[in-house]
């Protein structure tokens, strides 16, 4: 009845309920101040409409009642500030096991490359009941990634990776739209994103595979003669990637940071900043020589080199390992039904 | 301009104008206003600052690097003459108090002096610049490496940005400068005419706050702009 | 003029001087607020035009009214002309030019010529503005968001960012002034405890004037200098950061809302008070809550980039800081209702727009709540949730209260009274209209409509209609004032010199008032809102006009 | 009024040549090693010199007024709170 005419959105993932939850107590909450204002306002105006003769009573003013409707409104706000903050958290905070998918926006569209080797442009195919982490990056402007279906969004920004992620919960198609305005077809920056039960998408996965990210970026990591310095014994003359992934890094300047997606993309476009303790700063930049796209496998197959980074679908070594090892895991489940 | 104070009743002192009840109530809201305008421009350096000290941060070495082409000498030079320019403004505000005419006019003078010598030093070291391609824009070049890392490079495009900061911050700050004398110059010819009298020298003091405040900024930037690392 | 005026009329002044020359060279200060009158009512007219393409365009979900470029610049241009050369000027530019000096018992503002200066500035940021549009126009949104207007856009970024930076410093020297009036202009007797609010709200706007203003003007200048030369300040592809810009742009752009409200919320204190023959409840609570306002409002800008990719950290510190800047708006809304307790309430035109403000007002601050919420903030940021929100604060509100304004202080301004009856019916429709165009948006952005797109699913049909519907009314609401306003001063009854029987110096001047505000200077020997003394029994009551 | 008798002219000479003192220790302290002081030893010189500007040579020492105080203090504070809160934005990035 409602579908041209919707006041609430699907509501399709885990992040929906609490959302909404939220909202709702909003919507109560300011439903009983907007009650009591109007109320207040309606009455006071009509009981104490002017009357000839009748004069205005003159009241200064109660500073116990400024306490009241400060402090009250206060503790209120602190409720839902913490209570936004812990969904808030939530939504920030990706699962470890998580199926990855890559996601490179330009003007104006989503080139999506899941970890198991698929592309797809302004689609997006997810299993259902699984956690998907979306590792960002634009190519020119500011985007946005929103599913309303899923109440994620999350700004894609040019020259660095964001990080989103979401479990949907329901199979069915949904709208992805950009909510970061970047020009003349903003508008038409959208597309949908299509769950699919488990055997489907076992299915759909079959179909048309070139092989894993990370082994794209394995064969990319050996074109560009990467394989050289970064040798896996200790002997390269740049560091020993096996491992590096998720745990932290000495630096030439004393710092220490923790390697997660962004610093190896810094690494790949920048070596200099981040220069690793104890190595000599030879390496080139190959800003300008690797597109998103390159450096997403690239990122994809360091990451294939650590336990941290072999969680969900990203397989191991690549190539030696069958490409679904955790669409296995949860089809296997959905059989038990 | 039909200024009506001039058509107003009871005005004695013909600096006083016609809304304000007094000469001091005159002389108060002209140095708060005064004030509150170096608020704007300690707001408006301010967003400048809060970008140099983000990308000082994120890019230190390569901040290093690009900052010791600059000619640290030089830049202590201009502070010292900024320093005595903002001595000759006091003594020439403290001049037109007590009037004392010849060290009014000769400090005005000396401030102008001192201004122009900053502005050619100044000039000087753009002209630097632009000779080593160290101009942002299309043909900047950088190649240098980062102070106490002699085998490792700056990135030219994180020197770009330091460049950039420096060239609006300095030419922000120069742009001042040049309204400053413009200031000093009229100031002069006013103190030349007899305007100040002890009773009546707002407009040497408020001169006198605007100048000293474009010193104040560049004692800041001077460290933060040359001496970045100078040691290594 | 006033042909029926059985006294000989007096000097105001209106009628002291005339020719073109006695007011584009007036140091006048309500000649000044006459000038801006005139400017920003040409401004809320193009906004406005811009804003009903908009609204039109989005009747159907496919573009098909204008290209999508076209409609990209027309939102754009609706916003940078609303807040740049509308809002921000609006009511301290107008009233608070107009009312400032009268209120304090002063003969002018503090730098009469610094205040025609800056209607100058005004102007030629205008005139720039105007050429941009005319040659082109601009796309970036009005949030001239890094690297797109930097790098990608390829319109007139540049001229439309000058023009900006140009009308900011007339905000500033307006603010300025204001304080420096404030501080040392007032008459006699005229302690802080004795100002109007409106004076504090005005006071609390121009500390944001002074001290935000100057970040955008900067930041600006920076995406200028990027744009031409490439510099890498905003540009990741040169090692810049884009969301530094965001930093800088809502540091001013934050508290700049509250440029828009705070002055709105002065002019209903000083309306509601008036219409409920009362002092208002809580008089120092309201006046520190004006600076609380513009304090905190300095604190809170990152809540328009929770999702823009900024420390999880530094978002929960924003989210925090955002509710404490709630306290002190929701402390002026329960003042104002309790100042209507026990008051002898009329229901006169400024009235209506006063009930109007505070009705949207508590809307649209309720909403920010919402917006606030760091977990709904990742489902409605930039959205139309958003859009409703904000309308609600700066239509809702800062024009509620700018017309509110205009209505209880036109009789001081033009010497005329206007129709009440269509006052009446003018308040009624804006509030329909407003509605009607705006609560809808709350629904679709929940839904999920993106804020700035040309076409959308055709779900989203049937509220897009209801919107435009209602914008149509919103229209008319706001054409019916500059028609009877304009009626009034040739054909309206002459106002005398308190025709509300309202407390405040400028009532106790003639209307108009004469070029010195005061034939003498006033002495104040009473508190602010002295509506017992008014209407104490032994007085004859001025019955209301109207 | 009368303070400003000529005895703030030895004032101001006292108060220049610090100021001149201050910049040759600055140019001379950032020739040392000083670790991560350095910029902290420029910083506070800095300060101190434009604190004795704005003092002395601003007159803000003298102020009958602490209004003007007021002013200088609070652009400070917000200058402070535009810095500090983007830092706290840009030294707390990264999470996983």
């Amino acid at each position: 009845m409602f579908d041209n005419f919707p006041l609430w959105p699907q509501r399709a993932s885990t992040m929906a309920g609490n959302v909404d939850a939220l909202y709702i107590f909003l919507l109560i909450v300011s439903g009983m101040m907007i009650l009591l204002i109007f109320t207040a306002v309606i009455f006071f105006s009509a009981r104490f409409r002017h009357r000839r003769g009748v004069p205005a009573e003159q009241i200064e003013g109660s500073t116990p009642l400024e306490l009241i409707w400060s402090v009250i409104p206060f503790v209120v706000f602190m409720v839902i500030f913490l209570w936004g903050a812990i969904v808030y958290f939530k939504g920030r905070t990706p699962p470890r096991d998580a199926t990855e998918v890559y996601v490179v926006a330009k003007q104006w569209m989503w080139k999506l490359e899941h970890a198991e080797g698929q592309r797809e442009i302004n689609e997006l195919h997810v299993p259902v009941d699984r956690d998907v982490k979306l590792i960002m990056t634009s190519q020119d402007v500011i985007h946005s990634f929103f599913v309303p279906a899923f109440r994620m969004k999350q700004d894609v920004l040019p020259g660095r990776y964001t990080v989103a992620w979401f479990r949907a919960t329901k199979p069915g198609s949904y709208h992805l739209f950009c909510t970061q305005y970047c020009g003349t077809q903003h508008s038409g920056m959208i597309g949908n994103v299509i769950v699919m039960e488990p055997a489907q998408y076992e299915a759909w996965m079959s179909g048309g595979v070139t092989g894993p990210l990370s082994a794209t970026g394995e064969k990319i990591f050996a074109e560009l003669g990467c394989a050289t310095c970064h040798r896996s014994d200790s002997q390269g003359r740049g560091p020993n990637l096996q491992g590096v992934f998720g745990r932290p890094v000495d630096l030439a300047d004393g710092r220490t940071v923790t390697a997660d997606e962004n610093y190896l993309r810094e690494c790949i476009l920048d070596p200099g900043a981040k220069r690793v303790k104890g190595f000599q700063p030879i390496m080139p930049t190959f800003q300008g020589l690797v597109s998103e796209e390159q450096v997403n496998a690239l990122v994809a197959y360091v990451k294939s080199l650590s336990p941290a980074g072999k969680s969900g679908a990203a397989p191991g070594p690549a190539v030696a390992v069958p490409v679904r090892a955790a669409g296995r895991a949860v089809s296997k489940g959905s059989q038990v039904q | 301009m039909p200024d009506s104070s001039l058509i107003h009743g009871e005005v004695q002192n013909p600096a006083l104008l016609h809304h304000f009840a007094e000469p001091q109530q005159q002389r108060d809201a002209a140095s708060l206003g005064m004030w509150i305008f170096l608020g704007t421009e300690v707001m408006f350096f301010g967003g400048l600052f809060c970008a140099y000290l983000i990308y000082r941060l994120k890019y230190f070495g390569d901040f290093a690097a690009a900052s010791q082409t600059l000619n640290a000498a030089l830049g202590a030079a201009n502070t010292v003459v900024l320093i005595c320019s903002s001595l000759t403004v006091v003594l020439a505000v403290w001049a037109a108090q007590h009037a004392r005419r010849t060290m009014l006019l000769g400090s005005l003078v000396l401030t102008i002096i001192l201004g122009f010598a900053f502005l050619g030093i100044k000039a000087d070291e753009y002209q630097e610049k632009f000779e080593l391609h160290h101009v942002p824009g299309a043909s900047f070049q950088f190649q240098k490496s980062i102070p106490g890392h002699p085998d490792q490079m700056a990135n030219p495009q994180h020197a770009q940005i330091y460049f950039a900061l420096y060239f609006i911050m300095t030419g922000l700050h120069a742009v001042h400068m040049i309204v400053g004398i413009g200031i000093f110059i009229w100031l002069l010819y006013s103190a030349w005419r007899g305007r100040f009298t002890p009773d009546y020298y707002t407009p040497m003091e408020i001169g006198g706050l605007y100048w000293h405040f474009v010193d104040i900024i560049w004692i800041y930037l001077f460290p933060l702009l040359y001496l970045i690392d100078l040691h290594k | 003029m006033a042909i029926e005026n059985p006294q000989p009329e007096r000097v105001n002044y209106l009628n002291k001087e005339y020719g073109i020359g006695s007011w584009l060279l007036t140091t006048d200060h309500k000649r000044i607020a006459l000038l801006y009158l005139i400017s920003i009512t040409f401004f809320f007219f193009i906004g406005g035009f811009f804003a009903l393409l908009i609204r039109l365009e989005l009747l159907t979900p496919t573009g098909d009214l204008v290209q999508a470029d076209t409609y990209n610049k027309l939102f754009t241009m609706h916003g940078q002309v609303m807040v740049f050369f509308f809002l921000i000027p609006s009511i301290p530019a107008v009233l608070g030019n107009f009312l400032v000096p009268m209120m304090i018992g002063a003969k002018d503002l503090a730098f009469p010529r610094i205040n025609l200066l800056s209607w100058y500035i005004y102007v030629i940021g205008g005139v720039m503005m105007l050429h941009c549009m005319a040659t082109g126009g601009v796309d970036t949104g009005w949030t001239f968001y890094t690297p797109f207007s930097t790098a990608f856009s390829n319109t007139k970024v540049i001229e439309a960012g000058l023009a900006i930076f140009v009308a900011g410093f007339s905000s500033i020297l307006t603010g300025l002034n204001f304080i420096v009036t404030i501080h040392r202009m007032r008459a006699p007797g005229m302690t802080w405890t004795r100002l109007p609010l409106f004076i504090w709200a005005h006071y609390a706007t121009s500390i944001i004037q002074i001290l935000g203003t100057p970040v955008i003007a900067i930041t600006l200048v920076l995406v200028v200098a990027e744009r031409a030369l490439h510099l890498g300040i905003f540009d990741p592809k040169l090692g810049g950061d884009p969301l530094l810009f965001q930093h800088l742009f809502w540091f001013y752009s934050h508290p700049a809302v509250y440029i828009m409200i705070l002055p709105s919320m002065g002019v209903v204190t000083e309306i509601i008070a008036c219409f409920s023959r009362k002092r208002i409840f809580g008089y120092s609570f309201v006046a520190l809550s004006s600076i609380a306002i513009a304090v905190f409002g300095f604190l809170v800008w990152a809540h328009h980039m929770f999702v823009a990719g900024i420390s999880v950290y530094a978002a929960l510190v924003f989210s925090l800081l955002s509710y404490a800047v709630a306290v002190p708006s929701a402390v002026k809304v329960f003042n104002w209702t309790a100042t209507l307790y026990k008051g002898s309430i009329h229901y006169d035109a400024p009235m209506l727009y006063a009930f109007g403000f505070l009705g949207l007002f508590t809307i649209g601050g309720l909403t920010g709540l919402f917006l606030a919420a760091l977990g709904v903030n990742m489902h409605v940021h930039d959205t139309y949730f958003v859009i409703a929100h904000f309308h609600y604060i700066m239509v809702g509100g800062a024009v509620m209260g700018y017309l509110g304004g205009m209505h209880f202080w036109w009789p001081k301004i033009s010497g005329k009274l206007y129709p009440e009856g269509w006052a009446r019916l003018a308040a009624l429709i804006v509030f329909i209209g407003f509605n009607l165009t705006f609560f809808p948006q709350f629904i679709l952005g929940y839904v999920g409509m993106p804020r700035r797109y040309y076409q959308y699913p055709p779900e989203f049909q049937v509220l897009n209609v209801l919107s435009t519907a209602g914008a149509t009314i919103l229209g008319v609401g706001y054409l019916l004032p500059m028609i009877y306003f304009l009626w009034s001063m040739r054909y309206g009854q002459p106002a005398p010199d308190n025709p509300w029987n309202a407390a405040g110096l400028e009532w106790k001047t003639a209307s108009p008032p004469p070029t010195f505000n005061f034939d003498e200077e006033p002495v104040v020997t009473w508190e602010a809102y002295n509506y017992d003394e008014l209407d104490a029994p032994h007085k004859e009551e001025v019955p209301v006009a109207g | 009024m009368s303070e400003h008798s000529s005895s703030s002219l030895v004032t101001y000479v006292g108060i220049w040549a610090a100021l001149i003192v201050g910049t040759i220790l600055t140019y001379f302290a950032a020739q040392i090693d000083l670790g991560p002081f350095n910029a902290a030893v420029a910083l506070t010189i800095a300060t101190t010199k434009a604190l004795l500007v704005a003092l002395f040579f601003m007159h803000l020492k003298g102020a009958s007024e602490r209004l003007l105080k007021l002013v200088v203090i609070s652009t400070l504070f917000f200058l402070l709170i535009l810095l500090a809160l983007s830092m706290a934005d840009y030294s707390t990035r990264a999470w996983s």
